[in-house]
């Protein structure tokens, strides 16, 4: 069987539980709460173990989900059967609420991008005639003032952006077993390091090296290291093996 | 003063502005009550479809200006190699569309339909020019209160807030 | 690529560049010989010519331009006389802010905190006698610095450049 993990990020707790919702195909109403918590929490680990820095939120998803699943253990009190509260019900209204912004967001991504090919003129040649006219005697200083202000919000702004490392989206071991094989020449040895010299996050080196074992087990490519932690040259299999 | 001449007229100022014009400072500039002028441009908006033009004129709040057709844009690109607008991440799409839908609102309650932090991304869509403050919510704290910019229509393409896609067709 | 693509991506070349194109550009851009393209510029410049159009399209040296007709400079003159009541235009004004308060300073810096090129702003504040060269900065190609000038203070009625309303109180 193929190594077959897709490693994708996730926004937040939610956008991480609704995928694990449709992945799974199952009634957004009626979350089988233990088996989501299961396959929440292993992602989680899963990240841990990459080294990836995860919101808090994301743990707390977490806590919220064990609460409701031990609610859920609780057995129901007779009398009180009828008006009882699914101890779900305040997490699904967020999961649709949320759902319904995510499948928006898609359309208005769509939009955006459909519109970047048509193009503004600058107010450049408005500036210019404004700025042919004479001058007036006096211009208050406040307009000075106030644009002035504005600049300096906007720098503060840039300020407060944290430009945190990104990580790609939807990294496959698939994409990178096309990558590698693009690299590497059938007629050279290419090093393995140096094709991992240019990616700065652990994530994609991981399943660069993934890859990089799928290629080996599929007969598609050559292999050698002399020595133990020793340099990995890699190059093409002229001929395909019979299989 | 002929149609001809006023969708002439329109033509330079559109051309020199560069950014929209809006309809009653046309109106007032021309003498023409609003609904006739609109008339007249919207008739200037179909002939600017037509092939031979590179142009088009879109609406924008009851603006007017001029942009290119998006098919063209690779002879743009090969002569004058514009520097290309960014794409917006899926975290700023999030946020960019409960501001739209839910205008005007805090970064609490996005925050709170996300389920995450939405700090940076409000302020890279303030950046962008695409939100701005549009106020103070009178409760505790008096959070600010944000909304979407002419620009954001602009660049997503739409005359207005009222032409946003329908909320409901995505409720299922 | 038939000729009316060509004049439709034309149309679009002439309108975003503002400034002039070279035909031999265009000939390259296109993969059309010269004449031929040249043929198809004269006939676009006669459909221009045409009475509902605003614009026309000017040959200087054997490269093409958008120009207004001048007949309709009255409107554009109505139009944008009123907004050069602040005295300088949006662009112009925001410059010369960034000048005032963090003078002497360079192009570079300037563009920086704009995030636009600001050149031809800069040499209207020059041309207006608002901003002056006062230096170079000692750093790799010796970049000018630009400060405000004696008629940047009467102008806007300050005895001194101390007397600027205070950043601090700006900062709020």
């Amino acid at each position: 069987m193929p190594i077959s993990i897709k490693l994708e990020v996730f926004e937040g707790p939610l956008d991480l539980l609704f995928h694990l919702i449709e992945k799974a195909k199952i009634d957004i109403y009626d979350i089988p709460i233990a088996k989501i918590t299961e396959q929440y929490i292993e992602y989680l680990n899963l990240m841990k173990s990459l080294d990836i820095d995860l919101a808090s939120e994301f743990l707390v998803m977490a806590a919220t989900l064990l609460v409701i699943k031990s609610k859920m253990l609780l057995p129901k009190r007779p009398n009180e059967e009828e008006n009882e509260e699914d101890p779900r019900d305040e997490l699904v209204i967020k999961l649709l609420e949320y759902k319904k912004f995510k499948e928006l967001s898609d359309i208005l991504g769509d939009k955006y991008s459909n519109n970047l090919k048509s193009l503004f003129k600058s107010t450049e040649l408005a500036d210019a005639l404004i700025d042919s006219y004479e001058l007036p005697n006096e211009i208050p200083i406040g307009l000075l003032v106030e644009k002035f202000q504005n600049i300096f919000k906007k720098s503060e702004i840039h300020k407060k952006i944290e430009y945190k490392k990104v990580y790609k989206d939807n990294l496959t071991i698939d994409e990178k077993i096309i990558e590698i094989f693009k690299i590497i020449s059938s007629e050279r040895w290419t090093s393995f390091e140096k094709i991992i010299t240019f990616y700065d996050s652990k994530l994609e080196i991981i399943i660069s090296f993934l890859a990089l074992l799928e290629l080996i087990k599929n007969k598609k490519i050559c292999v050698k290291q002399a020595r133990n932690f020793g340099e990995i040259l890699l190059k093409k299999n002229r001929v395909l093996p019979n299989t | 003063m002929n149609i001809k001449k006023i969708k002439a007229a329109l033509e330079c100022i559109l051309f020199i502005s560069g950014d929209s014009v809006p309809l009653k400072d046309l109106s007032a500039l021309f003498d023409i009550d609003k609904t006739t002028l609109k008339r007249i441009i919207n008739q200037m908006m179909d002939e600017y479809e037509g092939d031979e033009r590179g142009l088009r004129i879109i609406e924008i709040n009851s603006s007017y200006q001029f942009t290119t057709k998006p098919q063209y844009y690779e002879y743009i690109e090969k002569l004058f190699k514009p520097r290309a607008r960014a794409g917006l991440s899926q975290a700023s799409l999030e946020t960019l569309s409960i501001i739209a839908y839910k205008q005007p609102t805090t970064k609490a309650n996005v925050d709170a339909i996300r389920g995450v932090k939405s700090d940076s991304c409000l302020y890279r869509l303030i950046d962008k020019d695409l939100i701005k403050e549009v106020g103070r919510m009178e409760a505790p704290g008096r959070p600010i209160l944000y909304g979407t910019t002419e620009n954001f229509l602009r660049l997503f393409g739409l005359k207005s807030l009222s032409d946003l896609p329908d909320i409901s067709n995505v409720q299922d």
